[in-house]
């Protein structure tokens, strides 16, 4: 029972990852028609806009303690954040320790401005033209962006913690009357989901209560009949795949006290976001969150050692296994509407 | 001849004098010069070319006909290897019969994807091929490692069986022959500065690729071919002309499948060795990228793109800053260092950066990959009628003239 | 028309050139191997005055910069070699057979490919330095998967393979070939080290859960390490395999406080390993206390570059390494002045181990003589020697593993540098890591030994 | 090649006499809805071997949904289509085409990548492998007879000088012709045509109804929707009238011609 309930917990807060990213990504299909292989390089780079930023906090100039020896015996040389000099230390830690949620500020101007680059440099002279061909483009451009990363700050993952008033593990299991200890849940996670949770509410809520967001979806359903209304969807469009990329970004910056960010992570997660947004149903965008929470779930279920007792391997592919059943009952996918990326 | 028109002809022609006489022009720099970092003609780049040749020309009968896009044909190349290495310890280290059972097992496992991916199309199906292919992978990197060999693989041991073939000689190694041709057999031919070598493996590589090749232009313009094409352009409507799609697309699944069969069974033939990383998704997005590199759909473009994206890997990835600094000798100091800090993130470690970059430029340059590249360059120095020569939509031509 | 297998351009090249006058379109055949002058009658026997070294490591992918570093220590190696920088452990290795001007007087040259950490990827590029470049000797690589694959064919192909970082038991137990020669720790000696250590500072009755990376490494290393601590009275309570292509490990990591294990250990390397014990920090699990106990984590195979990446995560986590920068003996120092005065950072284990098989190589064709592959294995076989930053060690004639001190670390709780990460906790005699050739761990599936050939000179 | 060849190569695929008043279609009280709305009500009709049955009515009335059913595009919801004893309700649109009712579409739905002539051939080529015949290895061009065919029956619509363009270069009339050339090629039993000279001008209207004609002649069973009375007329043996979902009249043209029901049904919209 306990365990049952904590791989709940965790597939929820995976799945909330991957409802992030397949929501940023169903927003680009469903508006521009466009599949975008990038995706997953616009989350690595939003993760390492809370890298840079905590570089940024960090610059340093160099204090030579003689009483220390570096490690070929020479005095060590210090580094002393500048952010020191400015604020002094106790302040200067603090804003250190939190540069990972300041980086949210950061990165939702610089991911729209990526975004909107991308579209308009990039993506739009890519509309009319096949869908292989915008999948080897955007998969380029992935390569492209994660080796300037990797130029810069290598191959290695960098640890970016979370503020330390986040650090430990919530004890769901006492909160509830069990015993202590057996349903614990680390605290920036359950950060995670509730933060994805809140995006995700806003897009919808923008979509929903907004005109803008009510002309984008009308673009959706029927891009032609809206252009013929006279309304200039092009440039909605343009700001939706900014809104996209802030999306990626966001879960990008949040992500990085989870695990460590390297310049392929994006990589990593770009098969998985496809196979999640394909279960849900492409261009359906509750059919991506969805699918991001149910594949979170079994997943978690599917690594239980339990589970793996009676079948070997099963966290292996249980991604693929639910997506091929998906597609062969639904044809469409979970929420996937007739038409839509079957040629 | 063989049952191809003028123009088809002359394409097998061209491609198995290139093919023949690879040896020599991709060696076309001195041993001793400095460019000949970017000689390509040694064994194992040149087996390369042909081998993810024949993956592509077999892709491209799937993909460039049907416009079924699959991601995961690399599995079938994947299941191909480890036929063939299991025949190899088995029962003998001659290539035939790897490779045949190569291509049976790579045949009847695509049979059995393609039976079910091909019940949904467009990206439905990329992803149902995506799935079985990642789990082939997954499987074949941890549960099934006792057939696999997992992350190590499965090499020729000593103590293998190998029904067939006698008890090795004390010192002796197993190695992948044709009848005792070892496929690690070369004549080097020494020319002046220059060094070409003539590989028993690659010979016997390149003709398994021309036979591919020419299979694949009877393929592109027969009835069946058609049948394809047709499904590419409308499917629906192909219903409505009396066509039971399936079988059709099931049938060039199977085909492309095999051709991946023998891809794999001729690596191992090649370089005797199979592991799970060839079955992983990039290997599969590789080889698509291959084709759309070279142009889908035309005839000799994957193997075009085959043949760039394998010089890249092997021959870019391996230029390290020495080398620069040697190119750059002649020049002084200061513009050495300038040359050489510019190019150096393009090379060696940098290589993903510039393929990347090339796979931008020539999709957005050049939307009907490097064949269209071709057709411009020659469309400056002929102005003959009709457009893309060896395009699928030129194929009726001829027949208009007769 | 003769045909004849395993020649190389770089021979024919030479004996051509002075056969064919400028120009002339004269086919040179090659009839008869034994040129006899000592440099003959194997695969890519050096001419001229150079020799060619293929250094084979991963560029791109996950480990690049284990591989930048690993090509680093090459690049020293190679200048160390040619009489360059200060000769690093040149000076401290007991065998005194290299003298700074190359390896039997011929200029160390060398070439460079990218493994992408790939088996395929790997061997190819190999075959390059091997088919193309001539290379006499390739080394490199940062995984096991790399390191069998790229020793079978140097096997095949009669050239020298010198391992890189490669860990599994199977490199040298069930996969090991004549030609190939590893220098680093494996499995089984990290067990065998890490047992005693665990047992001393945390109990001998504690319940382990073993997390475990999907592929043989994890294997080898998940079978070691319980059979050690098992032997000491530690329970396993539970192994659970985790795929390699995990990046979120909070579905294994979850469950661990309820199965009542008081102890974690991550058979995890590199990315797998900076994700799991990030993961598990970030549970709380070091905070717990289980059994009466404080519930602890183990990573068996620590490396320093990929510890960079968990960041505080590996404070007081113990887990055991080939060789640490920190280390105080005059080889360790040598080494460690010479990468540093160069490069400006301390060197790792992977770029120590490179450099160490790089000088063992040279310094084994000094004492044979010869390139020969044959020469080499014999007088790698059952060599002896010490200054090399571990110690006393033992090149074994049985499986070519290498026998030395294995060290048992710990992260530092207060680093005083972004280098200063692991802190030495013990150094473990090579007696109590030794085994038998023929050891369990060391056979294949069946439970064969596997003979490891005889070596083979390529022509 | 003339059109008699056509015919008589026709006549021994049918293999079965002529001249007798024999049903060979027959559409059996179908129901179709789209959610609360009755498309089709019904729809009883009855197709004679060899006459041309042109299904008229005014936009809405059902006619396409109709065809739609009659081609497997469509379920109905109730009823069954049946062709020369077979059911077609719930065939596949391959498996219906096989039976040998072939249908030409309002809207040109070719194979753009494919060539005119391919395009014709292709359908020539379905009839023979349509159930899948593996023949990588044939040469298309060895195909004489069936290009040979494709050739005249271009030619004769006219789109001699395009055989070897792409069929999505062509103009929006010409690619109702390769419809027609498609839909002919199969010597199908049953021809649907759907409106095949909406778009077209007159000159071209009146030529497509003379081919018409000849077809009809060499025994062909038609069943055509048409919008243009003129065409209508000139071609149809009986005429059925579709309103509102249901079949209002049916009968000669001249009967309906003088239909008050139809008249009513039409109002505003035509004069007849």
């Amino acid at each position: 029972m306990e365990a049952l309930i904590l791989q709940v917990l965790n597939g929820l807060d995976k799945g909330s990852a991957y409802a992030l990213i397949a929501l940023g990504l169903t927003l680009i299909f469903g508006t521009l028609g466009v599949v975008n292989f990038a995706h997953g390089a616009l989350f690595m780079i939003g993760a390492f806009c809370a890298v840079t930023l905590n570089r940024l906090l960090t610059l340093s100039h160099i204090v030579v303690d003689e009483t220390q020896k570096d490690f070929l015996g020479n005095p060590l040389n210090v580094e002393v954040p500048y952010l020191y000099d400015f604020f002094g230390q106790a302040a200067g830690d603090v804003i250190i320790d939190w540069s990972v949620p300041i980086s949210i500020l950061v990165a939702i101007p610089v991911m729209m401005l990526i975004g909107v680059a991308m579209e308009r440099g990039l993506i739009k002279h890519f509309y009319k033209r096949p869908h292989a061909d915008q999948i080897l483009v955007t998969f380029g451009l992935a390569i492209v962006l994660q080796e300037i990363i990797k130029y810069f700050y290598g191959a290695n993952p960098i640890p970016t913690p979370a503020p330390s008033a986040f650090t430990g593990s919530f004890d769901f299991g006492a909160a509830l009357g069990f015993d202590p200890n057996l349903i614990i849940y680390p605290y920036w996670r359950l950060v995670y989901f509730a933060f994805a949770a809140v995006i995700i509410g806003a897009v919808f809520a923008f979509l929903q209560f907004t005109t803008f967001g009510m002309v984008v979806r009308a673009g959706m359903q029927d891009r032609e009949t809206v252009g013929l209304l006279g309304i200039h969807i092009d440039r909605r469009f343009t700001i939706m795949f900014g809104l996209a990329a802030a999306v990626a970004g966001l879960a990008g910056v949040m992500y990085t006290p989870i695990n460590s960010p390297n310049y392929h992570m994006g990589m990593d997660f770009l098969v998985l976001s496809f196979v999640v947004v394909v279960v849900g149903g492409m261009g359906s965008l509750g059919g991506a969150v969805l699918a991001g929470f149910l594949l979170g779930v079994l997943e978690s279920f599917a690594s239980m050692g339990q589970v793996l007792e009676v079948l070997p391997g099963l966290n292996q592919v249980i991604l693929y296994v639910v997506a091929i059943i998906v597609l062969l009952t639904r044809p469409r996918g979970l929420m996937g509407r007739r038409g839509v990326m079957e040629d | 001849m063989l049952s191809l028109n003028a123009r088809d002809f002359q394409l097998l022609l061209f491609v198995a004098a290139i093919t023949m006489l690879a040896p020599i022009f991709l060696n076309p720099f001195p041993v001793d010069s400095s460019l000949a970092q970017f000689n390509g003609g040694y064994p194992d780049l040149m087996q390369r070319f042909v081998i993810f040749g024949i993956f592509a020309i077999g892709f491209n009968i799937l993909f460039g006909l049907t416009g079924y896009l699959s991601f995961g044909h690399a599995a079938f190349l994947g299941a191909g290897s480890y036929a063939a290495i299991w025949m190899m310890k088995l029962l003998t280290m001659n290539i035939i019969p790897a490779i045949i059972l190569s291509i049976i097992v790579a045949g009847l496992f695509s049979l059995a994807v393609g039976f079910i991916s091909l019940r949904r199309s467009g990206i439905y199906f990329s992803i149902l091929t995506l799935a079985f292919a990642q789990m082939s992978y997954s499987l074949a990197y941890s549960v099934l490692t006792p057939i696999t060999g997992g992350e190590t693989g499965l090499q020729p041991k000593l103590n293998d069986p190998r029904i067939l073939d006698g008890e090795l000689a004390a010192g002796e190694t197993a190695r992948a022959n044709l009848f005792g041709l070892e496929m690690g057999s070369s004549y080097d031919l020494a020319v002046g500065g220059w060094v070409f070598t003539f590989n028993v493996g690659y010979y016997i590589a390149a003709i398994c690729m021309l036979l591919a090749f020419y299979a694949s232009i009877r393929i592109f313009r027969s009835p069946f071919g058609l049948m394809l094409r047709a499904v590419k352009s409308n499917q629906n409507r192909l219903g409505y002309t009396g066509v039971s799609t399936r079988p059709y697309t099931l049938a060039a699944f199977v085909i492309s499948g095999m051709y991946a069969g023998v891809a794999g069974g001729l690596m191992v033939a090649m370089d005797t060795q199979a592991g799970a990383e060839r079955m992983f998704w990039t290997a599969s997005g590789e080889v698509v990228l291959m084709t759309i590199l070279g142009g889908a759909g035309t005839l000799i473009g994957p193997v075009l793109g085959a043949g760039m994206i394998k010089y890249m890997e092997n021959i870019i990835s391996k230029i390290n800053t020495t080398i620069l600094e040697a190119w750059f000798a002649w020049a002084p100091d200061g513009l050495q260092d300038v040359l050489v800090s510019v190019i150096y993130p393009f090379v060696g470690k940098g290589w993903h950066l510039t393929l990347g970059l090339v796979f931008m430029l020539v999709v957005i340059f050049l939307p009907g990959g490097l064949m269209e590249g071709f057709e411009k360059i020659g469309g400056l120095f002929s102005r003959k009628k009709g457009k893309n020569s060896d395009s699928v939509a030129g194929s009726a031509s001829p027949a208009a003239a007769e | 028309m003769s045909e004849r297998k395993d020649l190389t351009r770089r021979r024919v090249l030479k004996a051509g050139a002075t056969a064919t006058a400028a120009g002339a379109v004269t086919p040179y055949f090659f009839t008869s191997p034994a040129l006899a002058d000592g440099h003959e009658g194997f695969r890519n026997a050096p001419k001229g005055d150079t020799v060619t070294l293929g250094f084979n490591v991963p560029q791109s992918g996950p480990y690049a910069d284990e591989g930048a570093d690993e090509l680093r220590a090459y690049e020293l190696a190679v200048e160390h070699l040619n009489g360059g920088g200060d000769g690093g452990m040149m000076g401290t290795f007991s065998s005194k057979a290299l003298k700074g001007n190359g390896i039997l007087g011929k200029k160390v040259a060398y070439v460079t490919g990218d493994t992408q950490t790939k088996s395929d990827a790997a061997r190819a590029s190999a075959r390059s330095m091997i088919e193309k470049d001539g290379a006499i000797m390739i080394t490199g690589g940062s995984s096991s998967g790399v390191a069998v694959a790229v020793q079978a064919l140097c096997q095949e192909a009669g050239i020298i393979f010198m391992a890189g970082l490669t860990h599994s038991n199977d490199t040298t137990g069930k996969d090991k070939k004549a030609n190939g020669f590893r220098h680093f720790f494996n499995s089984y000696m990290s067990g065998a080290a890490l047992a005693p250590v665990l047992a001393k500072n945390y109990g001998a009755d504690r319940k382990a859960y073993h997390l475990t990376a999907d592929y043989n490494w994890g294997y080898t290393t998940e079978q070691a390490v319980q059979e050690s601590t098992e032997a000491l009275g530690w329970e396993t309570v539970a192994a659970v395999k985790t795929p390699l292509t995990q990046t979120d490990f909070s579905s294994y990591i979850a469950p661990v406080l309820q199965s009542g294990a008081d102890t974690l250990v991550l058979n995890h390397y590199g990315g797998n390993m900076v994700n799991s014990l990030t993961n598990a920090v970030q549970f709380g699990l070091r905070d717990k206390q289980v059994n009466g106990k404080d519930f602890q984590i183990v990573v068996p195979l620590y490396s320093r570059l990929m510890a960079k990446g968990a960041g505080a995560n590996v404070k007081g986590i113990f887990g055991s390494t080939n060789w640490h920068w920190s280390l105080p003996d005059e080889g360790s120092k040598a080494f460690v002045k010479s990468f540093g005065t160069k490069y400006g950072f301390p060197p790792s284990q992977a770029a120590h181990t490179c450099y160490v098989q790089t000088m063992l190589y040279a310094d084994a064709a000094e004492r044979a003589g010869t390139f020969n592959p044959c020469g080499i294995v014999e007088a790698l076989e059952g060599f002896e020697f010490d200054g090399l930053g571990n110690g006393k060690t033992l090149y074994r004639a049985e499986d070519h593993q290498c026998f030395k001190d294995v060290l048992v670390v710990k992260g530092k709780e207060n680093p005083s540098s972004e280098f200063d990460l692991l802190e030495i906790v013990e150094v473990t005699p090579v007696d109590q890591v030794t085994y038998a050739p023929d050891h369990p761990q060391m056979r294949d599936a069946e439970g064969n030994v596997v003979p490891i050939g005889t070596c083979n000179p390529g022509a | 090649m003339s059109s008699a060849q056509v015919s008589s190569n026709n006549d021994e695929d049918r293999g079965f006499e002529r001249g007798t008043p024999n049903i060979v279609f027959h559409i059996d009280d179908v129901h179709k809805s789209f959610g609360g709305l009755h498309a089709l009500s019904d729809v009883d009709l009855d197709v004679q071997e060899g006459e041309t049955h042109a299904i008229i009515g005014p936009n809405g009335a059902g006619k396409s949904t109709l065809l739609n059913v009659c081609v497997g595009r469509l379920e109905p919801d109730r009823g069954a289509v049946i062709f020369d004893g077979h059911t077609l309700t719930g065939k596949q649109p391959y498996e219906i085409n096989q039976l040998g009712v072939a249908r030409v579409f309002q809207t040109p739905e070719v194979f753009p990548d494919l060539t005119v002539l391919e395009n014709v051939m292709l359908p020539a080529l379905s009839k023979r492998d349509g159930h899948f015949r593996l023949n990588p290895f044939k040469s298309f061009h060895a195909e004489t007879r069936i290009r040979d065919e494709a050739i005249d029956i271009s030619t004769k619509l006219g789109l001699g000088p395009a055989l070897e363009i792409a069929a999505s270069s062509l103009s929006r009339g010409d690619k109702r012709r390769l419809e027609l050339a498609m839909g002919l090629i199969q010597h199908p039993r049953l021809l649907l045509l759907d409106e095949p000279t909406a778009g077209m001008a007159r000159a071209d209207t009146n030529a497509t109804i003379e081919l018409l004609k000849t077809i009809k002649e060499d025994g062909m069973t038609i069943v055509i929707i048409e919008h243009d009375m003129h065409v209508v007329f000139s071609l149809a043996d009986r005429i059925s009238v579709l309103a509102g979902g249901r079949i209002i009249a049916q009968g000669l043209p001249d009967e309906i011609k003088g239909n008050p029901k139809v008249k009513e049904a039409y109002l505003g919209e035509e004069e007849l």
